[in-house]
């Protein structure tokens, strides 16, 4: 799809999208239209819908529409808004870091393993800390894999060892390097009150700690981690929402070839 | 499929629908007798005429003015135009031009013979006639070989006011799972008696139905059509003043769906009576044979009325509807009969209601593709509320086998559908019917149950009230407000001046054309 | 309910709401909690999901998150949003312009026509201009009434007359001269574009042409009309969501005793 | 009402439950041999024993590591302290006080005999009885006397980590219409091998289960139930390595339900079979004596595995919690086995798959207030579609005439409930209770449809799976991973050197007084 996606019968609708000043769109362009929903622990009355009112304008919508309001029975009032938000956003500016490798699929992986690195790569991975959650980092891992996807214990050159849940980060990382890990690979699920980024911290302080930061490719996983914050916190990439096993392995080959692991 | 699942007294059906039938019928020689201006513009824009003047008068209007200023219009359009073109050898259009810009006096030109003037007129008929044949089979051909959506029809509106950012939304609906693209028109529209002209960008809470404006939508959702993969259907309304001139316009430019019920601008839009039963019928024939579904309006009864107490009036419209569809040569298979999910959703066991009237719809007119309004009256400003009233809708939707659905919108008390409304209206409506699928093969109702006693109840009722009306008489009935609970005098309302008694030697070509041939 | 509107048991966990900067709150007083929902004329993308953060961020909302977003099939994207608020209002201040008379029920009202004004009251209603929705005025006034409270049609003492629907003002005003008024209430429903505003305007103008301003209390009503909206345009008062007969009948039996119309 | 809505084969029925029943009776002489460290601190916190030391330690843990390192364990914590008693002359706790100081040392003192220390311990266990009866009785009167919701009762959960944060949102939410409040316990809680202590303020994604947080939530449900005018359950989770701890502290505090699985430890949280299948004997009694629904674990299985694939599962695991219930004395009036409503929503039909399986378990296990869960694995940040998915689980529940309704959060993938975001969701759930309520009664399953099949399948297969499992013993079964996919070694896991094998002089003076006089 072009840059602007809409097809040539509608573009006289829309030609004037001015890229350096993006507005919301409700139904005609740049009308700023946004739905808003929150609390405020102000009893049920005119005054806290005013008050809902104010807090929109202070946030710069213009126009605010207090659609609906109730009291949720402890003297605080919830409302539903819609508005016209004012601010503008340069799309032209906007860059971001991705995980740039072209995704090879299973075959192209297993290919690539045998051309470029000629020996098993090994991957540990594990959902550390205190999270339990292991669906996200059995769907990388597990032979069966996810949404049709197989996982990595299925590749032919890859030997993949998923340790579970609730893993401490010291016995992650001994168990890793008993096994001659050539990634490890690390789950997050619960960001509850920011919880997952000690845990995070810790792990890369650990390896660190025992002077395996440069020989190993290490990579962090969970529905809010971006590689953004990833990276932020000393991690080689970071996978969100949407991953499958074949992203992680590309990633992982292709890090040991640059980085000369092979 | 058809299995009377509520038990439902089919005796009584019978003699509902028969006294729909005399309904219709006792009113129909008062129809045959009289034409209206729309009527005769109708004819006049079939026949090929269309544009405006420099004042923006539509050139139709221009000549029926001039018509009935000559006091000819007893005679009916086509005599007028067809004895223009055997006097001047000009086409219709030309002639039109030639009024509009004061160079032909029609009343003035050489007088033909009614057998000249009906054979020059039928050669031009026949063309247009053609024209919407092969629109017809356009569509069929369209969908044979690109394919269409599974009932429910997945039917949302664009009213921005503006056709090209309609245009917009309307490929995006479809892109997100729509069927059929009703293109709302503006507030005002269905009361002036004549069609605005080119395309338009400026409307309140609409946007203009015109024939251009029917045109460009055409094309885009031809595009999209093909992009997805499935025949987008496109709505428009002919209801209001100019009833049949629409119809037109729609058949021309391969319309699908139009908004078209037989009494609706009486009652809701204070429209003569008189006008709108004429206007109807003509609208009708033309929809009929140009394939496109009609939609009626009995939704609109409970947006005032409530919805328990006044069932049986919707149920009774639908079949007075049906019967003036059937005059009209209108098959079963396009009557979108309309219907609503319009019960305060705080109602206990609200939901058995509106399963059994729904059911009852469509047990009662098992091949018509009927229209299933949304909720709206009790829409508020709680949009998260809202969309749970949206999902009951389309659960009953789908539990039911409606035809056509028109999903709700969760800001429905708020705005105007903006485009993330419609996507997730959409996106409501698409889960439930998919997740849902083959639920109405696989409930039953309960023998005697609340759902079946409550549809059984209604069904008297309409069955009672048609008796009366049957007694009554249309007219009477409506000017003694018992639809709707809308008083209508039978020469109050817009429009009577444009009404007009036939003379013997009238004639309308497309009646012929279409209805003899195609109808039923 | 107190001000805070908490039971005892629940002091301990809010004794803290400072009302002069108060917060979206979503578990836990003053975390800022808001839900957004939005579309941006952009493609759906990473760079139009930055975008929406971007947005958010300008808007004075910490640490967005965009929990969804989706292609809307015309190179739109819409998001889901939730994020902290950390702009703050001052409760204490507020004060909302409110319609001050007590309400009196129906057989109050009639009571008090009979004791202070003396003569029936004339009050004329209509929706207004192309306003085809007539059942919040006929909710006011039909006999019938709405959710329980008789119309004004059935109140002893007042004449009631509805006009109905797509009145223009002029008739409307003629009308109202006619009968002999010392009301109109008048209702607007349609407020795509702001409709309504130029509409309600022209009604105040030719009013005041007339030299009928100081004889006639004018009420204006809809679910966007505010009793401020109202008064700024010129009108005595409005009503919105939720009146019954009752409170327009009240207002206008006092304000006519008030400004000496009886 | 009970009227075989799907056409199962009760036969079958009867032969599932009948192995269920072998499997649990297989196991009683297992259970039976053995007490546990949780075991014993229970039953020290029922003759009376509580707080912590300086250091924060629970007494009940300081007393039971004093026994069971001069290895007095297999005589039990009651032998203990009885005989202390009679030496001392001093209460439980003045005994565990001692204790805790070093001043006490229990091996030490002079020795009584068995007849003697029962006598004594007795008369204070009949105390801690009557005060549990008294609860139960306060419970029923408060029903009788201020009344309660309709079924299926509306439960929600708060999870602030702050127990008076947690307050103000468990009213407020009882307050829109909730009757249960479950307060979820912080993440780690479960393999915490003792309960803390006091009110607490911080937890993660839930808060600490102790006694003074049930206190203080019990008297701030009781205010708002006054107020509403329903008794507000209390709800909170008997799982992990405290099971019975917990369930006496729920018993003491008037708790009214409690999470409480015989398997879900071991396979969800990796505790050791042994000591769970100890631990759960144990805390169901006291759950059963206290009147306390419990809420059985089911629906994690399809948090991981797939709801179509793996319904039988649910059942299988259904019929064998009932039978550890029935063994323990609780009666099927208390029996909260759990279900889900998680199948995938973009499944074509999934809709009747999920009612199909939820009639099922309505039928099969009739007096159970069966616990229904709500989509979790398939919501995503989309809460406008999250919503519509809650309806639909709304919707089932109704159709089937569920017990207990956890109505779904439209945030669920997001974050844990912001106090709108429970409002939305009671009110969805309300919502549609009210607008279907006689559903159940109206509607049937077409003879042989998909609906009906697809629960005689799942019947067949958990039956077979029974059998299975009969042939094979439970642990051994777990072993090989037949259930969820999880793997648990006999003697793998958490808190087997835990539990310990009884003596024959062993005594639990709760037992017999729970199990002999009150369980049905
Ligand atoms: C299933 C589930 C559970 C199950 C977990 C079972 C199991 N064995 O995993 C059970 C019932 C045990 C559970 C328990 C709890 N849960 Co839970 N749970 C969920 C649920 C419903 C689904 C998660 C899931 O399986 N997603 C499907 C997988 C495939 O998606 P994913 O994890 O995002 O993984 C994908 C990507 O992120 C990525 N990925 C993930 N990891 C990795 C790693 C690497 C290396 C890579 C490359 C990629 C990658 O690839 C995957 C495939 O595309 C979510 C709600 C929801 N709908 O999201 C709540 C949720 C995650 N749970 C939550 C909570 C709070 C809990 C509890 C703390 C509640 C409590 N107090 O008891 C406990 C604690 C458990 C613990 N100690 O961690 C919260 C977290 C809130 C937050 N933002 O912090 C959520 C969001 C629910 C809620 N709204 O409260 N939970
Ligand atoms: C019913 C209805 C219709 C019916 C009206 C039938 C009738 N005879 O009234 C029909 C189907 C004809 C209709 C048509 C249209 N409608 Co309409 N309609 C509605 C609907 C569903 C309900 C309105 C209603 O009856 N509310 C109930 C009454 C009791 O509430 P109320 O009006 O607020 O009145 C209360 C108070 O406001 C107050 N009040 C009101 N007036 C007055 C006056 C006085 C003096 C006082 C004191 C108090 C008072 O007291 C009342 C009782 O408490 C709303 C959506 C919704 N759920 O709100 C859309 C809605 C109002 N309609 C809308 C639109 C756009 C239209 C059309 C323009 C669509 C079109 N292009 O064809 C047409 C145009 C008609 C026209 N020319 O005005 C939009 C308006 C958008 C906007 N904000 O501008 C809405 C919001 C729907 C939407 N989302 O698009 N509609
Ligand atoms: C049959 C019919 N025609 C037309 C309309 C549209 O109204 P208007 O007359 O404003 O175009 C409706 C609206 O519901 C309708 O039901
Ligand atoms: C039976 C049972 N116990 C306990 C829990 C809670 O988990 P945790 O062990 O983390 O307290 C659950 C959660 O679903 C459960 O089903």
């Amino acid at each position: 799809m072009s840059a602007d996606g809409r097809s040539t019968t509608s573009t006289t609708a829309h030609s004037t999208i001015d890229l350096t000043k993006i507005k919301p769109y409700g139904d005609t362009l740049n009308d700023g239209m946004m739905q808003f929903s929150f609390t405020l622990p102000v009893p049920y009355s005119d005054e806290a819908r005013e008050a809902a009112r104010l807090y929109l304008l202070k946030m710069g919508v213009d126009e605010p529409q207090i659609s609906h309001y109730e009291d949720l029975g402890v003297g605080y009032t919830f409302f539903v808004c819609y508005g016209k938000g004012t601010h503008t956003v340069d799309f032209t500016k906007i860059e971001v870091p991705k995980v740039d490798v072209e995704v090879m699929d299973k075959y192209g992986v297993e290919d690539y393993i045998k051309e470029n690195i000629k020996r098993p790569v090994v991957i540990v991975g594990a959902c550390t800390g205190t999270d339990a959650h292991t669906v996200g980092i059995d769907a990388i891992m597990n032979m069966k894999g996810y949404d049709g996807h197989y996982g990595l214990e299925r590749y032919e050159g890859i030997e993949a060892y998923n340790l579970g849940s609730q893993m401490p980060n010291e016995e992650f990382l001994a168990k890793a390097i008993e096994l001659n890990a050539d990634a490890v690979i690390v789950s997050q699920v619960v960001t509850q009150k920011d919880v997952h980024i000690p845990n995070l911290t810790n792990l890369i302080e650990l390896i660190e700690a025992e002077g395996l930061r440069d020989k190993l490719v290490v990579v962090a996983g969970g529905p809010r981690i971006s590689h953004e914050l990833a990276k932020e916190i000393g991690y080689d990439a970071g996978f969100s929402t949407g991953t499958y096993a074949e992203h992680v392995a590309t990633f992982v080959v292709t890090q040991m070839v640059q980085r000369g692991l092979v | 499929m058809q299995k009377n699942k509520l038990n439902l007294d089919f005796g009584l059906v019978a003699e509902a629908r028969q006294s729909a039938a005399r309904i219709a019928a006792d009113i129909q020689p008062f129809i045959d007798q009289h034409s209206s201006v729309t009527v005769e513009r109708t004819v006049a824009r079939l026949l090929g005429i269309d544009g405006i003047d420099e004042l923006e008068r539509p050139l139709p209007n221009i000549m029926i003015e001039a018509i009935k200023k000559e006091g000819g219009l007893p005679l009916g359009a086509a005599y007028w135009i067809g004895r223009a073109m055997l006097a001047t050898g000009k086409t219709p259009q030309e002639i039109a031009e030639g009024v509009a810009a004061g160079e032909i006096e029609l009343a003035k030109l050489p007088e033909k013979s009614v057998e000249d003037i009906q054979a020059a007129v039928n050669k031009v008929a026949v063309k247009t006639v053609e024209r919407i044949r092969a629109n017809r089979a356009h569509r069929e051909d369209f969908i044979k070989n690109v394919g269409e959506g599974p009932k429910p029809y997945l039917y949302v509106i664009v009213a921005t006011g503006n056709i090209y950012e309609d245009v917009l939304q309307a490929q995006a609906a479809a892109r997100q799972g729509a069927d059929v693209i009703a293109v709302i028109r503006t507030t005002a529209q269905s009361l002036l008696d004549y069609v605005p002209y080119g395309p338009t960008t400026e409307g309140f809470g609409g946007t203009y139905a015109t024939q251009e404006n029917f045109r460009i939508m055409r094309r885009a959702l031809d595009e999209v059509g093909n992009e997805v993969g499935r025949y987008i259907r496109l709505c428009n309304y002919c209801s209001g003043l100019c009833m049949p001139e629409i119809a037109a316009m729609g058949a021309l430019e391969r319309l699908d769906v139009m908004l078209n019920d037989a009494l609706y601008g009486i009652l809701f839009r204070d429209i003569n009576m008189q006008r709108t039963l004429v206007d109807q019928y003509f609208s009708r024939i033309i929809n009929g044979f140009a394939g496109i579904i009609i939609n009626t309006g009995e939704d609109n009864y409970l947006t005032t009325a409530d919805a328990v107490e006044e069932a049986h009036t919707v149920l009774a419209s639908q079949f007075i509807n049906e019967q003036f569809a059937l005059r009209a040569g209108l098959p079963e298979e396009q009557m979108g009969l309309g219907h609503a999910f319009e019960m305060n959703p705080n109602l206990k066991d609200g939901f058995l209601l509106e399963l059994s009237q729904a059911q009852m719809a469509r047990d009662i007119f098992p091949k018509a593709p009927l229209k299933y309004m949304p909720p709206t009256k009790f829409m508020n400003g709680n949009i998260f509320k809202g969309h749970v009233q949206d999902a009951l809708f389309n659960m009953v939707s789908i539990m039911t086998n409606q035809g056509i659905q028109l999903p709700g919108m969760l800001t429905e008390a708020i705005h105007t559908p903006l485009l993330q409304d419609r996507a997730l209206s959409i996106e409501n409506a698409r889960y439930i019917f998919n997740n849902m699928r083959s639920i109405s093969d696989e409930i039953e109702f309960k023998e005697g149950g609340m759902i079946q006693s409550r549809a059984q109840a209604v069904l008297a009722d309409a069955a009672a009230m048609l008796k009366d009306i049957e007694q009554e008489g249309i007219m009477s009935t409506i000017e003694k407000g018992k639809f709707a609970g809308v008083k209508r005098p039978m020469n109050g309302g817009k429009g009577l001046d444009g009404v007009v008694v036939k003379d013997a030697l009238y004639f309308n070509p497309f009646i012929e054309l279409m209805l003899g041939k195609e109808g039923e």
